[in-house]
């Protein structure tokens, strides 16, 4: 049984996460009409169990456990990463004004399962698991959009994702077929590894016959991991899901499950094209696909930016600018080098503060408000000055100026962006860092430059503080980006 | 309006035996196996597109499945094959049907131009893309004389799905996976007064007065 | 049948569904059509399992994707039911609040 | 008394002459309202101290030339010039530009230091004396003005800048003096646009802008001259500007941009001095208070121009004389014209002194004795009307402000003083013999002749018609003024009974100015009637610089005889003849004008009115100036606005519009007019506000909100994406 | 004294953190330790400049130098240091902020707001000019903008939120230039340093990529070039400048003339031309013909304006072209009046905009046809207008025309003799902006005065103390001018040797 007990010690974060997830459900039946608070703090709790078991993983030299899974470092980035993402939607779902608080059992479960999903897709190099993962994560996400069922923006925004969801996932398994067809394995590693002289072909021998039907192949598997990063034009779902979802679901697609989106290319990237004994014509077409997501990335952003101009809810605003941000991102994906990987997974940390913070603000605000349309803001600097700082500093991040995190992440992005040689791609992100200050500043605007309208705003202290410690982090890290930066450097093993 | 019905249902007909035409010309009995299994799966899902009627077109597409069962059999994988029947047929088409009395019938919804013009534009793309990979591609295929035995692999499944080497940890996520589709499910579809808004303050496509009802509140 | 009779069969399957999703105005077609494309992908898993020779993997993969279909047939109908409850269409041209 | 120099001491004299002012200045702007009687007295007795200073400095200029006296050659005139015009090495030097470092042996360097040659020495005592009797006379004259400290502090000042402009020994600060200059015209012309009780406030106000932007034209000139002569010599002080250029010359001749850089300096000079076609702002300089008109644009300030020639005129090529003399004659004959057709008393006067003004310049184009002559002319000129303006002053102080002279006649009982003190240098300024006016403007039609004797050339001959012409209608309108003020029946009751003499301190000074109007000529001659050969005036301000080319402009000629040099006119013909003739010329013409002005003003033998009906559009032109005033209007000053309205709207709209192309590509596109408008407008916000409705219009198509559509745009773009991998 | 430079710098960050903890009702207590926070630096910097020995650094090198490695990751460090381009700015910036809080008395929104982001803004500013290493320099530049925008964003005037957002989208447009060609720098000579990158330019060792079909130094050069001309601001990148002094509060306008113009100046003459000296002699001709046109086109601009605000800001344009063609001319003298120009500038234009907002305080409005005689009810107000107008127009005793006056010896001397055109056209420039000056001052001053301005009060005590010190500053320097330039040369006599190289 050794075979069986021994892996899973390195499946222990997975296993404590599907217990609490149980454990969520159960207590919830347990306490039902008493405190729903209290399944919010024993989510907190086994997140922070987990969290530690992770930080205690970090640095250990990768395993394999169960033929499947894979236990690194970048991997463990990324669980860090959603569980610290979860552990803050969770304090959001607990702040939540708009929250009836029943079933909270089913959303904290259905917030731990997306979890689990997410941790399997990013640790494995095998397209089963990481399609099983996916699934997971996405059929959870599904129910959480619709999670306010009486409410039909929800309603209408889960129909949408599922039906998007549904499609790219199809279109995924198809990508997937074909190449499992092509190489005749489904296991990234091999898959990179096989040289094209041996049965089967290998990814080598068809790109030395022709690349059409591995670009088809590639197409297809990038389309579902750009839904899921919201890539033009996989994005359309974004800003009807994010925006009729609840606010802490939207934190949660918005932040972690893009993350795992990010994770996932990265790995798939990363074990094809810039693995250790990676064939050249396997990393000359690696490069070809750089450059087909470097046009992705230029028109997402470009598009991203744009739309999120004439928008009246903040929190569709904020969706199209996570759009954008994708498009940020996929620049150190398209450089193709261990170093654009690197500042791609930097700027996913620095997205990580800021994009929290946003969207603790927008929760703030609707909680208080009612109301989550940008006129509303008129004046609430002055009412809420703690909160309203916070966000604009969130919002200087976003933009990508100093002295915030954002900026250093846009800063590695850009120079990893030149130092590849894309040029034009560098100009067209920085041509959008100024469109996008247009709608960012549209907020601080309504927050200060505008008259208050009457009234107070309810105070929240503890969650305040929370978005305070945000915006000091962003600050922080802004300065001192290095305990980060090497942090990333170590987690990404290419 | 011209019915097409009685054009579309003797193309198909015909497409039917040119399907087992071409089974059998090419390959002789299994060929037929594959040209009906074939002609079976694709008929399912042009008249899956093409009826009007939800119903029709839910069970239309039980043929597809089928169909897809039958060429996983041919294929030698009567396991997933069985499985396909079961699952597909019994499991997921009945849920679809459940949702299909649900819906009330609605012979509009259907455009002819709109089938057409997906029809053809998915046609050429796939011609297209087949016509720049047929001449190239290379599957990764043993040749003939070296294909293994067709074999019942039931018993390689079932190793597979528990050995530590192999689908162990799929299989367990997969039943997580499950659970959380079971849970998510359940919540979305039970229905409990308490989780909707009280009627007045939706009335139906009136999103205006929904908002000024909010404002009110707020 | 040759590897290529089968590919041919699911790439058409393929493109169906996809035409199932886009032309009609149900929403419970663009299930079906979902259906369809999951189907296509199992019929490439298993035609290539059985051509390449070894293994299962592809037999496997298609198992796990008939599990998928279901979950997410599942969970995809609960939210259409709820849909369908709120609106009262099943119509997806119909549920637009979440629009520019 | 001794008056021998010792530079190493003198200097710290010198150094008090403008510091003493300034420290007046000083004091008065901060505490002048505290003093008793507004502090007038303070810088009264500044102004005398300084004036004694320079008396006594110039004493010793007198010495110093006589010492070295006589008619002699070469030598001599060495000694004679520059007494401190090596200052950078010695006496008193003060590294302004750096101090630390090794920049300030750099050439970069800029180094104060003083120059006090002859010319120096005699402009110096001039602006000590006027000054000292317009302060004087200002203490009546100004009493009871709202802002009376502050007059007297900026006249002050005035004339710091005049006097450090004198003793400058580098262009650099005589340009910054002569800004200064500038600036305090402009406030002191504008003294009476801060009056509310003056009925001419808005021209006051108008008027000190035009006077100081129109002598700004003429700076900037000057500023490029110079810059000009830097570049090539290196260097901003005189002495070695001088000696290079004439080195320079000697080797390789003149060159273009030698009259290039020459017409730009003496830019500078028509703009100060009113020389046309800059003359327009000395006019409307009038409405500043009298006293100020008799300081700084009659006596000093105007002046200055002149000097700068004379200090400049070593660098300036024969070509750039050749314009000096045309613009100075033109000049001359010009405003005497206009000068005839004006009533205001001061007008006449503004435009006498424009036309002196342009005889000064036109003697000193003609070159060698021209030179000597011209600013002989600048001397005298200052005393004779400085005392004309203020003795005008008198007048209508007397007279309760009133300045037409139509309203004035009959005044000579009521105002014995000024009327003798009028005449008197009305007499000199006709260039009646025996009066300062004289001698000077015979010199300098003499020296025009003399160019002209010796070859025909064209602004000589000019010069010759133009000249003797100005001097006759000169002698005729001011003369014309005389009869109009102080003769005949009072025309105007009410301001006749109301007229009285001025107080003291206006009396004093008008007695004091008139007795060198008289004699401020005399002092320059040494004896020499005629000043045929080498008065040491010339000594005085000629320097071997001066002397070292001599051949440029005919009127070198004149010197050359007694200094020697190439033979032009190497038996004296030409010399002579012109003397006779200048003589001659100069008397008949001073006498002519009179007479004229007596028959038809005083005995009224001739109508004006009816010479004025005859002259029919020739007078309207002439009264309305030539309606140069009108031209500038239209050409640099709407053009100015003009053009400043079109770039605002061109920057307001275009620039700001266009920053960003793509914005008016959407216009094209075709929205409404209005809409567009404030697109166009706003620029860049309002761009990104097009770019958005354009964008986001097209973006909206996209984001419909109906789930299908979004797939099928999906399904386009992916396939779409996997063709572009394909074919790439 | 280890650390003044650091010192200087973020004291007002202490301030402005002190202010963050005070009550918001405190006013009084906010404005006092604001004037503490500003006066401090102030005393400090005084002490600094006269301590600097200008011949320290006469071969190049700083000093008061500081190095901590900051950002291993890059291997950016914390370095700063002084030379005589960028002390006597930094005088001026504690000057200006010192005399800015004092004049802020008048607003009375949200006032720890307005101080705290006032210091923050110093923060800022004086970061930009004391760092030495480019990715700081980036940060503190940009940290300025944040505080810039909401101080006119939120104290502005009518259409505040339109200016302020058009100054912000304007600079940051700039900055992201200079980001990417500060990331290719970085990536060329694989430091930060800017005197590292400055020797290697020196041996021709700053080289890398084509980009949009230019050369490397090219491209570098006027991405650099933009940003900071944006700030300048140069023509025709200059309309961001009237909109947010019209709509910037009078020391919002004050501080952003006097200083923040000269950021742009400043950063051309550290971090573009000194590392990109080929690409700089080959456009030197181009940056003269900019500032000439801005000279002249913002004077002629400056003219046509009715609005008094307007009119300074638009001089403003006008004045810091020649800056441009001071440095372009690749003379000693040159760049020594482009130095001096930004300081007396700095000097001048600040109190000009005082001047605007003394009777902006009063008539609350600025049109120029309105006034008319207010030499009579404010005679002190009307010395002093005049005196800053005169100290703008050049006149000589005034710093102003020190620096004009070099700019042009400078630019005349150019060895490129196309130049004395460009002096030459310049020349209009200043007739003209004389002629805007004084019309204005016959518009507000004389003539008949306005019934309605009869009793306004003249200039109080505390509007004189924040104007005349600046007035002060214009003539001590316009008559000593070696106080200033003997700080000034030794730097710039080292910056014209390393923009000559290979000349």
């Amino acid at each position: 049984m050794d075979a069986y007990i021994e892996p899973l010690k390195a499946l222990a974060p997975e296993l404590l996460l599907t217990a609490a997830a149980l454990g969520a459900l159960v207590l919830d039946l347990l306490m039902r009409g008493r405190d729903s608070r209290f399944v919010g703090y024993f989510t907190l709790v086994s997140l922070a169990i987990v969290a530690i078991i992770l930080m205690n993983r970090i640095g250990d030299e990768p395993t394999a456990a169960f033929g499947m899974v894979v236990v690194d470092n970048f991997g463990t980035f990324f669980k860090l990463f959603t569980v610290a993402s979860l552990a803050v939607v969770t304090i959001f779902v607990l702040s939540d004004r708009n929250e009836s608080h029943h079933h909270i059992g089913e959303y904290y479960f259905l917030l731990l399962g997306a979890a689990i999903g997410i941790f399997f897709m990013v640790s494995t190099n095998h397209l089963l698991l990481l399609m099983l993962g996916l699934e997971l994560l996405s059929l959870a996400s599904y129910a959480l959009a619709g999670f306010h069922k009486g409410e039909r923006k929800s309603a209408e925004a889960a129909m949408k994702y599922v039906v998007f969801g549904g499609l790219s996932a199809g279109v995924m398994l198809y990508g997937i077929s074909l190449l499992y067809g092509l190489t005749g394995t489904l296991d990234l590693v091999e898959m990179a590894k096989s040289t094209g002289e041996a049965m089967p072909a290998g990814l080598a021998g068809q790109l030395t016959t022709s690349a059409v039907p591995v670009a088809l192949a590639m197409v297809l598997v990038l389309a579902g991991f750009a839904y899921k990063m919201s890539v033009v034009p996989f994005h359309f779902w974004t800003p009807d899901v994010y925006e009729g979802a609840p606010t802490p679901v939207t934190t949660f697609l918005a932040v972690a499950s893009k993350a795992a989106g990010v994770a996932a290319l990265l790995r798939f990237l990363g074990a094809l094209f810039l693995g250790p004994d990676v064939q050249s014509v396997v990393a000359e077409y690696g490069a070809s696909v750089g450059q087909l997501l470097a046009i992705l990335a230029a028109v997402t952003m470009t598009l991203g930016n744009l739309s999120a101009m004439r928008q009246t809810s903040l929190k569709r605003l904020l969706a199209y600018s996570s759009i954008a941000h994708a498009g940020y991102i996929l620049i150190g994906v398209a450089t193709m080098t261990g170093a654009g990987f690197e500042a791609a997974m930097f700027y996913m940390a620095a997205y990580y503060f800021m994009n929290l913070g946003a969207f603790g603000f927008v929760l703030y605000f609707e909680g208080t408000l009612g109301s989550d349309s940008i006129e509303a803001l008129k004046g609430y600097g002055f009412k809420a000055p703690l909160i309203s700082i916070a966000m604009v500093t969130f919002l200087v991040s976003l933009t990508g100026l100093p002295p915030t995190i954002g900026f250093y992440g846009k800063y590695l992005l850009f120079k990893e962006g030149l130092d590849a040689g894309m040029y034009w791609l560098v100009g067209v992100a920085a041509l959008n860092s100024v469109v996008s200050l247009f709608y960012y500043f549209r907020i601080a605007k309504m927050l200060f430059l505008k008259e208050p309208a009457s009234g107070s705003v309810p105070r929240q202290p503890l969650f305040a503080g929370l978005l305070a410690v945000l915006c000091v982090l962003t600050i922080y890290f802004g300065l001192l980006p290095d305990a980060i930066q090497e942090f990333v450097r170590n987690c990404l093993l290419i | 309006m011209v019915d097409l019905q009685k054009p579309f249902y003797g193309g198909l007909t015909l497409f039917f035996v040119a399907m087992l035409g071409w089974g059998i010309s090419s390959a002789g009995a299994p060929g037929l196996a594959f040209g009906f299994s074939a002609a079976l799966t694709l008929g399912g899902s042009l008249v899956c597109i093409w009826e009007r009627s939800v119903v029709r077109s839910a069970f239309s597409l039980m043929g597809t499945f089928v169909g897809v069962a039958g060429l996983f059999i041919l294929l030698g994988a009567d396991f997933v094959g069985m499985a396909q029947i079961l699952i597909y047929v019994g499991g997921i088409l009945a849920l679809l049907l459940f949702g299909v009395m649900l819906s009330p019938p609605d012979m509009e919804e259907r455009k002819l131009s709109r089938v057409a013009g997906g029809l053809v534009l998915m046609g050429a793309a796939v011609a297209w893309v087949s016509a720049k990979v047929a001449a190239t591609v290379e599957w990764a295929q043993l040749p003939k004389d070296e294909l293994p035995e067709m074999t019942t692999s039931v018993h390689d499944i079932g190793v597979g799905f528990i050995a530590p080497d192999k689908y162990v940890v799929a299989f367990e996520l997969a039943a997580v996976l499950l659970t959380v589709a079971l849970v998510a499910a359940v919540y979305i579809a039970r229905r409990k007064m308490a989780d909707f808004e009280p009627a007045k303050d939706i009335p139906s496509k009136d999103i205006a007065g929904k908002e000024a009802a909010m404002k009110e509140i707020a | 049948m040759g590897l290529g009779a089968y590919i041919a069969v699911s790439a058409a399957l393929f493109a169906l569904g996809v035409v199932a999703i886009v032309v009609r105005r149900n929403i419970l077609y663009v299930l079906f059509g979902i259906e369809m494309i999951l189907n296509a992908a199992n019929i490439n898993f298993v035609a290539f399992n059985r051509f390449n020779g070894d293994g299962l993997d592809g037999r496997m993969f298609a198992i796990f994707v008939i599990i998928l279909a279901a979950a997410e047939a599942a969970v995809a109908l609960a939210i259409v039911l709820n849909v369908y409850h709120l609106f009262n269409t099943t119509k997806p041209a119909e549920v637009d609040l979440l629009r520019e | 008394m001794d008056l021998t120099f010792h530079p190493e001491s003198d200097f710290k004299l010198l150094l008090a002459v403008p510091l003493i002012p300034l420290c007046g200045y000083l004091l008065q702007i901060f505490f002048g309202r505290f003093l008793p009687r507004k502090g007038d007295w303070l810088l009264t007795g500044g102004m005398f101290a300084t004036m004694c200073i320079t008396l006594y400095m110039f004493a010793k200029a007198m010495n110093h030339a006589y010492s070295g006296g006589g008619h002699g050659g070469h030598d001599e005139h060495e000694a004679l010039i520059g007494f401190f015009h090596e200052s950078r090495h010695t006496g008193f030097k003060w590294s302004w530009l750096f101090q630390t470092g090794e920049a300030p042996d750099s050439v970069r360097n800029l180094t104060i230091g003083l120059l006090y040659d002859g010319l120096g020495a005699a402009m110096l005592a001039v602006v000590g004396v006027v000054s000292f009797f317009v302060h004087l006379f200002s203490m009546g004259y100004m009493q009871g003005d709202r802002r009376y400290h502050i007059f007297f502090a900026n006249i002050s000042l005035f004339t710091v800048a005049m006097l450090g402009l004198v003793l400058s020994d580098n262009i650099v600060f005589l340009f910054i003096f002569w800004e200064i200059m500038g600036l305090m015209s402009y406030l002191l012309i504008g003294h009476l646009a801060q009056d509310p009780t003056s009925h001419r406030i808005n021209h006051a106000a108008r008027a000190c802008k035009k006077a100081f932007l129109t002598t700004r034209v003429g700076d900037v000139c000057l500023f490029i001259g110079f810059m000009m002569f830097f570049l090539h010599y290196e260097t901003f002080f005189f002495s070695e500007l001088w000696a290079q250029v004439n080195a320079d010359v000697a080797l390789n001749g003149w060159q273009s941009w030698h009259t290039t850089a020459g017409l730009f300096l003496f830019g500078g000079t028509v703009g100060k001095s009113a020389q046309f076609p800059l003359h327009i702002w000395l006019p409307d300089a009038m409405e500043g208070p009298t006293p100020v008109s008799a300081m700084i644009h009659a006596a000093t300030m105007v002046a200055a121009g002149v000097f700068l020639l004379g200090r400049l005129y070593p660098v300036l090529s024969p070509e750039v004389l050749g314009v000096v003399t045309v613009t100075g004659a033109t000049t001359a004959i010009f405003a005497a014209t206009i000068g005839m057709t004006v009533f205001d008393i001061k007008g006449v006067l503004a435009y006498s002194t424009i036309s002196q003004l342009g005889f000064m310049v036109a003697a000193i184009g003609c070159g060698g004795v021209g030179l000597v002559a011209g600013l002989w002319h600048m001397v005298t000129h200052a005393f004779f009307k400085a005392c004309l303006f203020l003795s005008a002053g008198s007048v209508i102080h007397g007279c309760h402000h009133e300045q037409d002279m139509r309203k004035m006649g009959g005044l000579r009982k009521k105002m014995p003083i000024t009327f003798a003190c009028m005449l008197i240098c009305t007499l000199a300024i006709s260039g009646v013999p025996l009066f300062s006016g004289f001698y000077s403007k015979d010199k300098i039609v003499m020296a025009s002749f003399l160019s002209l004797g010796h070859e025909f050339n064209g602004p000589a001959l000019w010069a010759s018609i133009a000249l003797p012409a100005a001097a006759a209608i000169t002698a005729f309108y001011m003369f014309r003024l005389i009869f109009m003020t102080f003769f005949g029946a009072p025309r105007d009751s009410h301001v006749h009974e109301h007229a009285h003499e001025s107080p003291w301190p206006m009396t004093v000074s008008l007695m004091g100015l008139a007795f060198l109007g008289i004699f401020g000529g005399h002092l320059w001659l040494n004896g020499d009637l005629l000043g045929a050969h080498g008065t040491w005036w010339e000594k005085l301000v000629m320097n071997e610089h001066n002397l070292a080319d001599l051949s440029k402009m005919y009127g070198g000629v004149e010197l050359q005889n007694t200094y020697g040099g190439a033979a032009m006119d190497p038996h004296g013909h030409v010399a002579h003849s012109a003397h006779i003739w200048a003589l001659g010329v100069s008397s008949f013409v001073a006498a002519l004008g009179i007479f004229a002005a007596w028959l038809i003003y005083h005995k009224k033998k001739i109508d004006p009115a009816r010479i004025t009906a005859r002259l029919g559009g020739l007078y309207t032109t002439v009264a309305n100036k030539y309606y140069i005033d009108e031209f500038v209007e239209i050409t640099v000053i709407k053009s100015s606005v003009v053009t400043a309205r079109f770039l605002r709207w061109f920057d307001e709209n275009i620039i700001d519009g266009c920053v960003l192309l793509v914005g008016r590509i959407n216009r094209t596109l075709g929205f409404i007019a209005a809409w567009f408008d404030k697109t166009f407008v706003d620029g860049l916000v309002n761009f990104l506000g097009t770019l958005s409705n354009a964008m986001g219009s097209a973006l909206r198509l996209l984001q419909t909100g109906r789930i299908q559509q979004y797939i099928s745009f999906a399904v386009a773009g992916g396939l779409l994406a996997a063709a572009w991998l394909i074919l790439s | 004294m280890e650390h003044i430079l650091s010192w200087i710098t973020f004291i007002p960050l202490i301030g402005m953190t002190a202010i963050i903890c005070l009550p918001k009702q405190s006013v009084g207590l906010i404005k006092r330790v604001s004037l503490v926070a500003t006066g401090i630096p102030l005393i400090l910097a005084t002490w600094l400049y006269f301590q600097f020995d200008p011949q320290s650094v006469a071969g190049g090198g700083f000093a008061f130098e500081e190095h901590i490695p900051w950002i291993k990751g890059i291997s950016a460090n914390y370095s700063v240091g002084v030379d005589g381009i960028s002390l006597p700015l930094i005088w001026l910036t504690c000057i200006l902020l010192f005399l800015g809080v004092p004049a802020s008395f008048g607003i009375k929104k949200s006032e720890k707001a307005y101080y705290a982001l006032l210091l923050l803004l110093e923060v800022g500013i004086l970061g930009v000019f004391i760092s030495l290493d480019y990715f700081l320099f980036y940060v503190f530049w940009e940290i300025m903008l944040l505080p810039m925008y909401f101080l006119i964003g939120i104290w502005g005037g009518p259409r505040r939120e339109y200016a302020a957002i058009k100054f912000f989208l304007y600079t940051l447009a700039g900055s992201v230039l200079m980001l990417i060609a500060i990331i290719s720098l970085r990536l060329g000579t694989g430091t930060f340093s800017i005197p590292e990158m400055v020797n290697m330019a020196q041996a021709g060792l700053v080289v890398g990529p084509e980009f949009i079909g230019l050369d490397y130094s090219t491209w570098v050069f006027w991405f650099l070039f933009v940003g900071f001309a944006i700030k300048i601001p140069v023509f025709p990148f200059h309309t961001w400048l009237p909109d947010a002094h019209v709509q910037a509060p009078t020391p919002i306008s004050v501080i952003l003339a006097g200083i923040l113009l000269k950021l742009g100046g400043y950063g051309l003459m550290r971090g573009c031309f000194p590392i990109m000296p080929v690409a700089f002699q080959e456009n030197a001709y181009a940056l003269g013909i900019l500032g000439v046109i801005s000279i002249v086109y913002g004077s002629f601009v400056a003219l046509g304006q009715t609005d008094f605000k307007r009119m300074v800001a638009y001089s403003s344009v006008s004045h810091m072209g020649y800056v441009l063609l001071g440095t372009g001319a690749l003379t000693v003298w040159g760049t020594d009046g482009a130095a001096m120009q930004m300081f007396a500038h700095g000097t001048s234009s600040a109190a000009m905009f005082m001047v605007v907002g003394v009777i902006y305080d009063r008539a609350h409005h600025r049109d120029l046809n309105g006034f008319g005689g207010l030499c009579q009810p404010m005679p002190i107000y009307w010395g002093l207008t005049t005196i800053c107008f005169f100290a703008a127009l050049g006149l000589p005793t005034m710093s102003g025309f020190i620096a004009e006056a070099l700019t042009l010896l400078g630019a005349f001397q150019a060895g490129d003799p196309r130049f004395q055109v460009l002096v030459l056209i310049s020349v209009i420039g200043i007739v003209i902006t004389a002629a805007f000056l004084l019309w204005a001052i016959q518009r507000v001053f004389f003539g008949s005065l306005n019934e309605k301005y009869k009793d306004y009060p003249d200039m109080t005590p505390r509007e004189i103390f924040c104007m005349a010190p600046l007035l002060f500053l214009c003539l001590l320097f316009g008559v000593f001018p070696h106080i200033l330039l003997d700080v000034m040369e030794p730097s710039v006599q080292h910056l014209v040797t390393l923009l000559s190289v290979g000349k």
